[in-house]
C-alpha cells in the first residue's frame, strides 16, 4: 500500500478538499460545529496519516533492528522511511543527523543536557529570547544550575519583533550557544533566525532552532538555513503524538555524550565496559516508538505536498482576514503585530480576561486557547495575564474567522 | 437555611433558564456583584493560582462560630461561580462546611468548571474553604477541652 | 463510546476468540500463515486498542491539561482515563504515583538520573544482576560514571535462577539502590522480586523493578510488592509503542529532582526563578503522549480483563508443550530451565548459528528472535554468543508450538 | 571472467532452483566449503562486527595486482553469501571491485540479507572489500609515482 496515493498529492490546493481529510473536524462542540483554532497547541490529524497508524499495527508491527525475520525487517524499514521523509522534509545531510525524540520539550532538553554536559562551562552565556517557550527556557535554567552557565535574553519589541539592536549587542564572546524560536507561539512573529544563526557562527556560537510552530507553514532546509539543531513535534504539524524530530550536525552529535542508556544505543555492552552504537543510535536507546516515525513521516510528506506556498498564501489570507474582522471590536487589542507572522493573533478585550472570553467562546463551539500559552516570561514583558490565542492551520477556512469574530462580538457583549 | 436547602434553591433557580447564555449572563451579573474581599486581604497568602485565574480567599468566624468568606478572583465567571460558592457554604459551622457535597455545580450545569484539570482555581478554592471549616472546627474544639 | 464492552470482557478464556481479536496474525510472512512467537519483543495489538487510538484522533484529540475548551477537556479526560487505568492495573496509591514515559529504558534513565542525582554518592553502591536486560545496565553506569558510584552484580545460577546466597552477600551497607528485572526477557525466569525488597528494605534501599516482561503475564501490585519504582512499556504488553509507565513512591518522586524542563511540568516561569509543578507533572515535561496514554490504558484494562489466571494456564501448557518438542531435537539445548518461568524458551542447537536458524524459520512463516536479546552480559556468562528465542503470549496456540518445533527440525536437517 | 559475468552466471545457476530450500541448501554447502581465512588473521583487526553474526575479512594483492579475499563467519548462511561474494569480486583488479555494482544479490533474491538494518556484517563487509580495493589501487598508483 503505497499512502501517498491516498491523498490528493497534486499541485492543485483545494481548501474544501484538505479540510475533508481531517475526520476530527467534523464534529460537534457544545452542540454547535466544532471552529477549531487551536492548531497551535496541537493540529488534527489528516485520515492519510490515521491510516498508515493503523496500516502499521495491522500489518507491520514488531520490534525493529535485530529482527532475523521478514516482519520485523518490514517493521524497520517503516520506521526508517519515516526517518527518511524527515530528512527530506528538513533537507538534512543525512539519516545519521536525524533523531526521534518524544517533542519539542524532549529535543531541547536533549541538547542542553548533551551538548551541556560535553562544552558548557561555569561563566559561559546562553542566549534566548524574550519569546520562548517555557521549553527552551527551563532547560537551560536546568543546566545553568548545574554548570553555572548564565542565561541572556534578546528583549522583544513592543510590536512582537526580536530585538535586533540588542541581539548584537548580547552576542559575545561569552556566548557559548543561541537558542531561539522560529515562529513564536504566541505572537506568531517569523524571527530572522538565518541571521541569528550567521552573527552567531561568526563566532562559532551554535544554534538550536526551535522549529515547533514552523514547520507546519514554511519550508525548512536546515542545510540553508546552516542550524547546528532544529527541533519541532509531530502532533503540531499533523502528525501523532508522543513523537518529535531532532536534526542536529553530525559534528555535535558525535562529540556529545549519550543521552539515555539502554537497548539499541549501545555497540556492545560488559558489566566493566560499554561502548555506545553510531549516530543516529546512540541517541535513541530503547524501543523507537515505531507507529510515532511512521505516522511522522507520513505527515511530513502530507505537508510538503501540499505547498507550502499555497499554504501561506491561504493561511495569510485567514490571518488578514481575522485581524481586520477583530480590529473592529472595540476595546480588542491584538498583542504581536510583527510584519513576518504566522496565522495566529493573539488579543485581549480591555476589562475581560481571556478565560471568561474563552469560556463563552467553548460554549459558541469555537476552540480557542487562552492563558500564558507557556510564555510567562513574555507575558510579564507586557505586563498581561495571558491571551486569548486564534491560530489557524491549513483547514481552516474563511467561515471559521467569521464565527470567531461574532462569538467575539457576542462573548463581549455579554460580560461588559 | 441548611448547606442542601440553599443548593436546591440554587438549582430551582437555574432550572428556569432557557438556554446556556442566560444561565451565563446570570453568572456574570452575579459576579459584578460579589462583595470583595478586604483589599488588604488580596494578598499572596490569600491567593489560590490557578492555570489561567486566579482566587484570593478568606474566612472569619463570626461569634456564634459560623464562618463567613470573602473572595475574589480575575476572571468574572469564575467570580460568579465563587458567589454561588459563598452563597451555599457561608455562615454555616465548620463541620457543616466540611462534609458538605456540593451537588448543585453538576446539576446547574457548570460541572466542567469544577474539573480537576480546569485550572480555574475552584477546585483549590473548595478544597481551601474546607480546609478553612477544619481549622476553625479545631481551633473550637480545643478552646472547648 | 465505551470501549470496555467492544471486546469479550467476560470471564470465559477462549484462546480462539481472544487470537481473532489481533488482527495482524492474519497476515502471511514469506508466502506461509505467520507464527509470531516475538512478543517478548513486542507484542501484536487488539482491534481494541487500535480502535482506541483511532477514537481519539477522530474524536479526542486536542492538547490537554490548560484548555478552556470542551475539545481540551475531553482529551484531558482521555488522557488521565489513561492514568488512572495505569494506577488501577498496578494498584499504585495515587494518580501522582504514575508517570508516563515513552517506555521502560525511559523510565529507567529517568529514575538513574534524577534519582542518582538526589541520593547517589561516590562509592555507594547499586545492585543489579546478571540478567538485566541493556536498558537495566547501561543507565547504572553511566551514572556510575558520574557520581564513583560502584556497580554489584547478583550472578546467575545454571538453571537461570539468581543466586540469592549470593544477592545476600551482596546487598550490604553500601548497597545504596537495587534494580532487578521481574522477568529475564531471555531466561523467562521469573525473580522473586518480593523477597529481594523485603530484603532491601531492611535496610532501607529502594528496589526498582524492571516489570517490562512480567505485566503481560503476572498481576501486578505494586503495594503488595512494596515496590519502591515499577518501569514497564505498552509496546509488550498488547498497548502502542512510545508509551510507558513508571509507578513510584511518593516520597521518592518528591525528593527527586525534575527530569527534564518544559511545558506542563512548572507551576511559574520567570528567567530569575522557574518553580516546579506538583507530581505527576513534575516529571512530565512538554505535550505528551495522549494517544499512547489512551492506548496503554485499553491495552492494561484489556489484559486485565483477560485474566491472568485463566492467561497462565493457557501460556504455561504452551511453554510446557515447547519445551517437551523441542527438547526432543538432538543437540538443542535450553538455556533457562528455572522453577518459576514465563513463557519464554531460549535455545541453541550444538553445530548452528543462532542466526541460521532463525533465518530459516523466517523463510517457513515462523517469526522468532535471535541473537543476544540485549543481555550481552548474560550471554557471556553462559558463554553463547547468543540464542534462539520463541516467546508465547496469550494469543499464541499449540498449532503454533507445533509449526516451531518442526520449523526447528527442518532448520537443523538443512544446516547440519 | 569480468565481476558482470561472474554474477550473471551466479543468477543464471539460481534460476535452476525450484524454492527457497533448494537455495538456501546450496548456500549452506557453499558456506560449508569457503577455503577460510588464515587462522592467524582471525583476530579483532580482521573482525566485522554485526549484530547477530560476525564477518573476519583479508584481502591481499597478487602479482599481478589483482586482490584476493579470504574471510570467515560464525554463521554459515552468512559464509555461503560470503563464498558467493569472494567469488564475484577475488582476483580481480582494485578498479573494478571499487566500482562494481553487486546486482546479483538482488537478482537471486537474498536481498533482504543485504538490508542496512539486517545487521549480519554483509553490508559491513562489501563496504570493507571495496575500502581494501582503494588502499591498494592508492597504493599502485603511489609506487607508479
Ligand atoms: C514554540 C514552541 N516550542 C516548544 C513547544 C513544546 O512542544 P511540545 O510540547 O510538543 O514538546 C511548543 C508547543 O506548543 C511551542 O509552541
Ligand atoms: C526485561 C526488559 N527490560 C527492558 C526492556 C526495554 O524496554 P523498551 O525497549 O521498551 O524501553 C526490555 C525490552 O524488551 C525488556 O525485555
Amino acid at each position: 500500500m503505497d499512502l501517498s496515493t491516498t491523498h490528493s498529492g497534486t499541485n492543485t490546493f483545494d481548501p474544501k478538499a484538505i479540510r475533508a481529510q481531517f475526520p476530527l473536524l467534523e464534529r460537534d462542540m457544545n452542540g454547535k460545529p466544532l471552529v477549531f483554532l487551536d492548531s497551535a497547541a496541537s493540529s488534527q490529524k489528516p485520515q492519510v496519516v490515521l491510516d498508515a497508524l493503523n496500516h502499521y499495527y495491522t500489518y507491520l508491527n514488531a520490534n525493529v533492528h535485530r529482527g532475523v525475520y521478514t516482519l520485523s525487517q518490514e517493521a524497520t524499514d517503516a520506521h526508517e522511511k519515516g526517518r527518511e521523509q524527515a530528512r527530506a522534509f528538513l533537507n538534512a545531510r543525512s539519516n545519521r543527523e536525524v533523531l526521534f525524540t518524544r517533542g519539542t520539550t524532549e529535543g531541547i532538553n536533549l541538547i542542553a543536557q548533551c551538548y551541556g554536559q560535553a562544552f558548557i562551562k561555569e561563566g559561559d552565556e546562553i542566549l534566548i529570547s524574550g519569546m520562548e517557550h517555557h521549553s527552551n527556557i527551563v532547560p537551560w535554567q536546568i543546566l545553568a544550575d548545574r554548570t553555572g552557565a548564565v542565561i541572556k535574553v534578546i528583549p522583544v519589541l513592543e510590536n512582537g519583533d526580536l530585538d535586533m539592536v540588542a541581539f548584537d549587542r548580547l552576542l559575545t564572546r561569552k556566548t557559548k550557544f543561541v537558542s531561539v524560536v522560529h515562529i513564536s507561539n504566541s505572537l506568531g512573529t517569523i524571527n530572522p533566525v538565518k541571521t541569528i544563526i550567521e552573527k552567531a557562527h561568526a563566532q562559532n556560537t551554535p544554534v538550536l532552532v526551535d522549529g515547533a510552530q514552523a514547520t507546519p507553514h514554511l519550508k525548512i532546509d536546515v542545510q540553508a538555513l546552516d542550524a547546528d539543531f532544529y527541533v519541532f513535534s509531530g502532533h503540531i504539524i499533523f502528525g501523532p503524538t508522543g513523537i518529535g524530530t531532532l536534526s542536529g550536525k553530525e559534528k555535535w552529535l558525535e562529540a556529545m555524550p549519550p543521552y539515555q542508556g539502554g537497548g539499541e544505543m549501545i555497540k556492545t555492552v560488559t558489566f566493566e565496559k560499554t561502548t555506545y552504537n553510531e549516530l543516529h543510535f546512540k541517541f535513541e536507546a530503547g524501543t523507537p516508538d515505531i507507529s510515532g516515525s511512521v505516522g511522522i513521516g507520513v505527515a511530513m510528506e502530507y505537508t510538503q505536498q501540499l505547498g507550502y506556498e499555497a499554504m501561506q498564501k491561504h493561511e495569510q489570507d485567514l490571518l488578514h482576514y481575522a485581524t481586520e474582522g477583530l480590529s473592529q471590536i472595540e476595546g480588542l487589542r491584538i498583542i504581536g503585530q510583527a510584519a513576518h507572522k504566522a496565522s495566529v493573533v493573539s488579543f485581549l478585550i480591555q476589562g475581560t480576561h481571556p478565560y471568561d472570553v474563552g469560556t463563552i467562546l467553548d460554549k459558541l463551539g469555537i476552540a480557542v486557547r487562552t492563558g500564558h500559552h507557556c510564555t510567562q516570561p513574555l507575558m510579564d514583558h507586557f505586563g498581561i495575564p495571558g491571551t486569548i490565542r486564534a491560530s489557524f492551520a491549513v483547514y481552516n477556512n474563511r467561515e471559521d474567522v467569521e464565527r470567531l469574530v461574532e462569538g467575539v462580538q457576542r462573548a463581549t457583549r455579554m460580560l461588559l | 437555611m441548611t448547606i442542601d436547602q440553599i443548593q436546591q434553591e440554587i438549582i430551582d433557580e437555574f432550572s428556569f433558564f432557557e438556554d446556556w447564555m442566560e444561565k451565563y449572563e446570570y453568572i456574570i451579573d452575579l459576579g459584578k456583584g460579589l462583595p470583595l474581599i478586604d483589599a488588604t486581604k488580596k494578598n499572596p497568602d490569600h491567593l489560590i493560582k490557578g492555570c489561567q485565574s486566579q482566587v484570593w480567599l478568606d474566612a472569619q468566624a463570626n461569634q456564634n462560630g459560623n464562618i463567613q468568606f470573602t473572595a475574589d478572583s480575575d476572571a468574572i465567571i469564575t467570580k460568579g461561580i465563587i458567589a454561588l460558592l459563598i452563597r451555599v457554604l457561608s455562615n454555616q459551622t465548620p463541620q457543616e462546611i466540611a462534609s458538605s457535597e456540593l451537588r448543585f455545580i453538576d446539576a446547574i450545569g457548570l460541572k466542567e468548571h469544577l474539573s480537576l484539570t480546569r485550572s480555574n482555581g475552584l477546585v483549590s478554592m473548595i478544597k481551601q474553604m474546607k480546609l478553612y471549616a477544619l481549622a476553625y472546627q479545631h481551633k473550637a474544639q480545643e478552646s472547648n477541652d
